[in-house]
């Protein structure tokens, strides 16, 4: 009570905003002297807005949307890594894989190319889950538009909803979604960057800790103390699973056990060493983007990270260098 | 303008007491058969993307417990407020630009095209300069209202018999008082029409610009709610809004039928 | 009393006034240049067949509508814009039906320009509504009022602030017999009273007479003067009693012998 | 009276009397054309001002880059079959709201006590964001064009729908009355003398309801959509190009206020004078 | 020809009929109970002091309103929702505005249970055009008609389709005294021809007796019948020269004195 509020903003809700529901539930913000209130705007361009806006002091944001909004001039710089691995797969409705024979176990080259004429959901234009897709076929030389149908479909319910309906053979997104998807039967996950079959998104960070340098030079205290507490609790999860699992529950009371212990393990996977971000990393995901990219992107490393709250973090709490 | 300008719904309003109270229990039975239906269908044909009244009338209760209120009071606090604002705006809009004809010949096209203008595909500047908190949904509400009232008003102010104000200002009453005496009453059906429609969009607004950025209110609560596939949460709170919807358009009712008594003649 | 004497200055003035209509693409014309001259304290009732222009000249005077040739001068001036020196009972009647009928008649004292005090308004209100016979129906909404009370409601709203000049449009059409005389001979008293001009536009030539100090015969449409007779019958006058008087049954014969012409012309009978 | 109100959104004619100054300029059509190119020009300069130094570029794109991205569009023709998704939904989903709201409403009118009881049920549907009602609009409709048609008839029906209502309680019901008793079915009424009593009201919810059918249009491509004018924004918005997102909001207010004014001057033609 | 028989089917019988209005808590009557039996092809001319409940009575007769007591038959039956029979000319003129004169009068032709052919339609309107002296204005919209002129539209309007029974408020009222002379002629002759039974409301007395071939006159408010008068001058009535005739004036004075009485005490002077 009485403790100063940091206003968070999100797009969308699920496993890849773990860490930060992990650091609310577990006190790490508190200890750090904080509140915080989280804002799900829904969808990336208003996350920058709330950033640059300075109505949000940080936002968990895709690393990729942080460069799209970087090449056009909006400032933001990324100041922790929040997860290590890209949490997006392709599912495919079971008349989907009846009919193009795909399966699991294939080689990935295999099932891009069976992918064929389907229709395809992504939650919108120029999202993560457009980037991936599309990433996917381009790396094997197959135009997206040529030979997809790529249907935004949203996020929240719709996606699944379309797939029950029969509205689209498959969508490309994280968990939960994908397992309830799997779980419930409607169809099956094909492609899971968890089973390391995506060589391109290898080493790629997904969500970062996002803000502004306006933020950084105004609020220095409660960036660090997000990027502390965020990094607090990758090491709880990290080192104590079991414990973690239990305090982040009740946040998604209405899930069943199967598609959450899915989801942690999923989740557990993709948790970081260090909030540091590389340069190696950035380096890596400008190239993933630049497979779709008309113009390649050439934003710098060192204007779109800020390192120092990470760096001080993982020292500090980590003992790392 | 006469008195007696009342086609059939006068006789729904020239209710007698008993009449009312008639009208009160069909209501509530159309609302609880609805409900029922809704009930029994979902357990025939299943319900994963309906969910259920008795599970939403559960999950009421237990979010009544928690929070529930806060995100009540946040999303008709924005509603009220932008409500009171857009009428304000649109009426005085409305009224002056319905009786100065220069005016309107210059301005009347900008607000056509400002009210154009999808709002939905502005919400990041909403949210760039109005901030994630209640500001830029009651920006959002007022807005929404603001043009709602004024083509409404306006049409109101074009509609009035000339020769009424022309009575009025023989009798050498100022700009203000005409406006007061003559123009505001005279435009009422139309600005009440307006209220009555602008209410629903003020609560869609509300709710809309928190679906789109926000940590209270309703809206929040259904993006929630969407966001884990949580369908009775979801249900929960749309009932909660149909609820606030049905109330706060009675209450407008309520005012019109008394501001129009005069349109109900006695029998 | 003496009839209103000559010497009293001219207050209304038509010279050569024409009023046309356009009429998607046709021309009504309602008004052919007529020329008259009204002085103050005057009351000049004004007769003449249904269509010939009657409410267009009042209009014309106040301000509602331009002349199309002509002039229309109030004291001396051209009337542009709104003449708010006269008071105007249109012929329709124009009451807002939103206020009961005690605040259709009270709404000029209400304004600004008058600023007459609550209990002063209360008090000139319920002797209006005496005067019009209407006690026990103030707080009637118009539309609670038949079609008698209603004009008397307007000739209540009209009379209470006094205006200079008084413009009224077949104000005793809808009242029976009886209470037209009784309004007749208050409209005469107030009037003379308050030393009001007044153009009262009246089909009954009985009326005219009884109440005008001169009446205008206009002929069918378009609009002229066909006839002009001062009525020296000296004020106050007993409306009541008047019709068995000489002068008036030699005036009503007169001009009747206008009127019925004009009439059988103008209806294409 | 209802009738003498025909002009609605049309601005009452002078009754042919001398006007002064500022309004006699502006009332002649080629002075009106000008004041208003002159504000149109003083607007779009501040805008291309503004653009980049009141307001980031990134935020408000500058009107000369929006000009530029249309003509890229309609020169490589890539627009089209965006316009045309957009125009069909908004277009079929109009009339049919328009048909409906008018219908009901008319309906209800005759119908007092049904009204009373359902009103409020309307009033409150309608106050849920249409937004949160996607997962049921696609689990029905599906996310090609017909969910989009929907969407649209639904929000122009609720504005008829009050708009009919309350014009019909607005007309005088002695006309009506006179009408009955002459005979007339109510088939008759309603094309004799509701119907045209209200149209002013009508035509008012007309217009006010275009720019929501767009809007609707618009909602219905962005939550769900490859194709259309709001997909085309959507698209734009994801890689944070506002040029794009202008340029596509452009487009959409372009049509609408055209097709507002095109309801107002049908709407002037067939006013009866006062 | 002799007066309407009194073997003719009663058509319209009113017995203890009164009619209370409740206005916001207070009530008011506006009519006592009466008994009244009008026969078929009668010509009943109502007259009585403004307010005393005259359109009370008629809307009554058409429908428009229910009895608070007492019942108003019609053909021997109740009276229960629009009284489809009766074609009523309402004091208040309520013409569609959005259509013109023409259309207005025609307006009631077009509808389906008569299904009058396009050319007949036609040829009708322009007959009662002419019939009341609108020549001229028939594409006139009511708002471009004087006063009088709409009165007459709204006459045209109602006599054109020929109901059976006509219920007219003050259908003269706004006519100059020659045009008024004109019109009773005219309906005098149609409602005999057409053999219509009238309900007439009218302030002017010898209109009435003129006219009628009953006079009811009203006290004042709330309506009772102070008096009924048989007036049995033959038809076809000269309505233009009756005036002098012997009879008419021995009615005018008796019911004039009933009459005169009355608006005194109604009007609480
Ligand atoms: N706004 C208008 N547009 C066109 N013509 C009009 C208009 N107003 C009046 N007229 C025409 O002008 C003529 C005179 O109308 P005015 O109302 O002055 O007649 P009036 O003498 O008052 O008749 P009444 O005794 O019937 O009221 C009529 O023929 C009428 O049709
Ligand atoms: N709708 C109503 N509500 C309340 N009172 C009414 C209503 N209609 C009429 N009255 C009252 O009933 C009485 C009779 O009205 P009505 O219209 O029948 O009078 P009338 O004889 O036609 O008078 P007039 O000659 O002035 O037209 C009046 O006192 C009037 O105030
Ligand atoms: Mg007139
Ligand atoms: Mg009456």
């Amino acid at each position: 009570q009485g403790r100063p509020k940091i206003t968070a903003a999100q797009a969308g809700d699920g496993f890849q905003f773990l860490t930060q529901q992990l650091a609310i539930k577990a006190g790490f913000f508190e200890k750090e002297g904080y509140d915080v209130e989280i804002a799900d705007v829904g969808s990336g361009p208003r996350v920058v807005a709330a950033l640059m806006g300075g109505s949000a002091v940080y936002s968990g944001l895709g690393l990729i949307n942080l460069l799209n909004a970087r090449a056009q001039g909006g400032e933001l710089v990324a100041v922790a890594s929040e997860s290590s691995l890209i949490d997006i797969q392709l599912v495919l409705s079971n008349a989907a894989i009846a009919k193009t024979g795909i399966d699991a176990a294939m080689p990935i080259d295999e099932k891009i190319k069976r992918l064929k004429d389907l229709r395809i959901s992504i939650t919108s234009p120029g999202s993560s889950t457009d980037t991936m897709l599309r990433t996917l076929l381009r790396a094997r030389s197959i135009d997206p538009d040529q030979v997809l149908k790529v249907i935004p479909t949203g996020g929240g319910s719709n996606m699944l909803a379309a797939l029950e309906k029969g509205a689209s053979d498959g969508f490309v997104w994280g968990a939960p979604q994908t397992l309830m998807a799997a779980n419930s039967g409607i169809g099956k996950i094909v492609i899971d960057p968890f089973k390391a079959e995506v060589p391109e998104v290898k080493g790629v960070p997904y969500i970062v800790i996002t803000t502004t340098m306006d933020t950084i030079k105004k609020k220095p205290e409660m960036v660090r103390a997000t990027v502390r507490a965020m990094t607090r609790a990758m090491q709880f999860a990290r080192e104590n699973p079991e414990e973690a699992k239990k305090v982040v529950r009740p946040a998604f009371a209405e899930m069943d056990d199967k598609v959450f212990n899915q989801a942690w393990d999923n989740y557990y996977k993709a948790i970081p060493e260090t909030p540091a971000i590389s340069r190696e990393e950035f380096e890596r995901t400008k190239t993933w983007l630049n497979i779709t990219s008309k113009k390649p992107l050439t934003v710098g490393y060192d204007e779109s990270v800020y390192g120092k709250f990470a760096d001080e973090a993982a020292a500090e709490l980590l003992k790392k260098k | 303008m006469t008195g007696r300008s009342v086609v059939s719904t006068d006789q729904a309003v020239r209710t007698k007491a008993g009449e009312r109270r008639a009208v009160l229990v069909w209501q509530i039975a159309f609302g609880l058969g609805a409900l029922a239906l809704w009930e029994l269908t979902g357990r025939v044909f299943g319900s994963t993307w309906t969910s259920l009244p008795s599970q939403i009338a559960q999950r009421l209760l237990l979010w009544g417990g928690t929070d529930l209120f806060r995100h009540v009071y946040v999303t008709l606090t924005e509603v009220f407020v932008g409500l009171a604002l857009g009428t304000v705006a649109g009426v005085v809009a409305g009224l002056a630009l319905g009786r100065t004809q220069t005016l309107a010949l210059v301005l009347r096209p900008i607000i056509v095209t400002l009210y154009s203008v999808p709002l939905v595909t502005m919400a990041p500047l909403l949210i760039l300069w109005f901030g994630l908190e209640m500001e830029s949904k009651i920006v959002l509400v007022t807005v929404v209202v603001f043009f709602l009232m004024f083509f409404n008003t306006f049409a109101g102010v074009q509609s009035i018999d000339p020769l009424l104000v022309t009575t009025l200002d023989l009798m050498g009453a100022t700009t203000l008082e005409r406006y007061r005496k003559v123009i505001a009453p005279a435009a009422m059906a139309w600005i009440f029409s307006g209220i009555k429609i602008a209410l629903p969009y003020a609560l869609s607004a509300a709710t809309t610009g928190e679906l789109l950025g926000g940590s209270y209110g309703l809206g929040t609560l259904l993006s929630r709610a969407g966001s884990q596939f949580d369908m009775t949460g979801l249900y929960t709170a749309l009932i909660v809004l149909l609820v606030i919807g049905i109330l706060l358009s009675e209450g407008v009712a309520f005012v019109e039928n008394h501001l129009l008594r005069w349109r109900h003649v006695a029998e | 009393m003496e009839p209103v004497s000559a010497a009293l200055p001219e207050k209304i003035n038509f010279s050569g006034v024409g009023k046309t209509f356009f009429v998607r693409g046709t021309e009504v014309q309602a008004l052919q240049p007529i020329d008259l001259a009204v002085r103050a304290r005057e009351f000049v009732a004004l007769v003449g067949p249904s269509g010939c222009g009657k409410s267009t000249l009042l209009n014309l005077v106040a301000g509602l509508l331009q002349p199309s040739e002509g002039s229309v001068t109030y004291d001396g001036k051209p009337v542009q814009g709104l003449n708010f020196r006269v008071g105007y009972m249109t012929q329709k009647d124009t009451l807002l039906p939103w206020r009961s009928a005690a605040d259709n008649i009270g709404v000029s004292l209400e304004l600004h320009c008058r600023s007459v005090s609550k209990a002063e308004r209360a008090e000139r209100i319920a002797a209006m509504v005496d005067l019009v016979g209407l006690s026990g129906f103030e707080n009637h909404f118009p539309g609670e009022l038949s079609g008698g009370m209603r004009k008397r409601v307007a000739l209540a709203r009209t009379l209470i602030y006094e205006p200079e000049t008084l413009l009224m449009d077949e104000p005793f059409g809808a009242l029976d017999a009886q209470l037209k005389l009784v309004m007749q001979d208050q409209l005469q008293r107030i009037t003379q009273d308050r030393k009001m001009t007044v153009l009262f536009v009246t089909h009954d030539l009985g009326e005219a007479i009884a109440i005008g100090d001169r009446v205008v015969v206009f002929s069918g449409r378009p609009g002229r003067i066909r006839a002009i007779r001062d009525v020296t019958l000296p004020r106050p006058r007993d409306v009541f009693r008047m019709r068995f008087s000489e002068e008036f049954s030699r005036l009503h014969e007169e001009l009747w012998d206008e009127l019925k012409d004009e009439v059988v012309k103008g209806t294409d009978i | 009276m209802a009738a003498r109100s025909a002009t609605s959104m049309r601005v009452r004619a002078g009754d042919g009397q001398p006007q002064g100054g500022f309004t006699a300029l502006v009332t002649s059509l080629p002075g009106l054309i000008i004041a208003r190119l002159l504000i149109l020009a003083v607007f779009l300069l501040f805008w291309e001002y503004a653009s980049g130094t009141l307001i980031s570029r990134f935020w408000v794109s500058a009107p000369s880059a929006i000009f530029g991205m249309l003509v890229t569009w309609f020169t490589d023709g890539s627009i089209w079959p965006h316009l045309e998704a957009t125009l069909l939904a908004m277009g079929v989903g109009y009339l049919i709201g328009c048909g409906l709201g008018v219908g009901c409403g008319l309906m209800l009118g005759f119908l007092p006590m049904v009204q009373r009881i359902v009103m409020p049920y309307v009033s409150g549907l309608y106050a849920l964001p249409k937004i949160a009602l996607a997962p049921l609009l696609v689990i029905i409709l599906g996310i090609d064009i017909p969910s989009k048609i929907a969407l649209v008839a639904i929000t122009t029906m609720f504005l008829l729908l009050y708009s009919t209502l309350d014009g019909i309680r607005d007309v005088d019901r002695d006309l009506v009355q006179t009408l009955r008793l002459m005979g007339a079915t109510r088939a008759e009424i309603i094309r004799k003398v509701l119907i045209p009593a209200t149209l002013p009201w009508i035509f008012t919810g007309m217009r006010v309801a275009v720019r929501y059918a767009f809007t609707a249009a618009v909602l219905g491509e962005l939550i769900a959509a490859n194709q259309g004018v709001g997909y085309l924004i959507e698209a734009n918005a994801g890689l944070y190009d506002a040029t794009g997102v202008f340029a596509g909001v452009f487009i959409i207010v372009v049509f609408s206020v055209a097709m507002t004014e095109l309801l107002t001057r049908v709407e002037g033609r067939r006013a009866p004078p006062a």
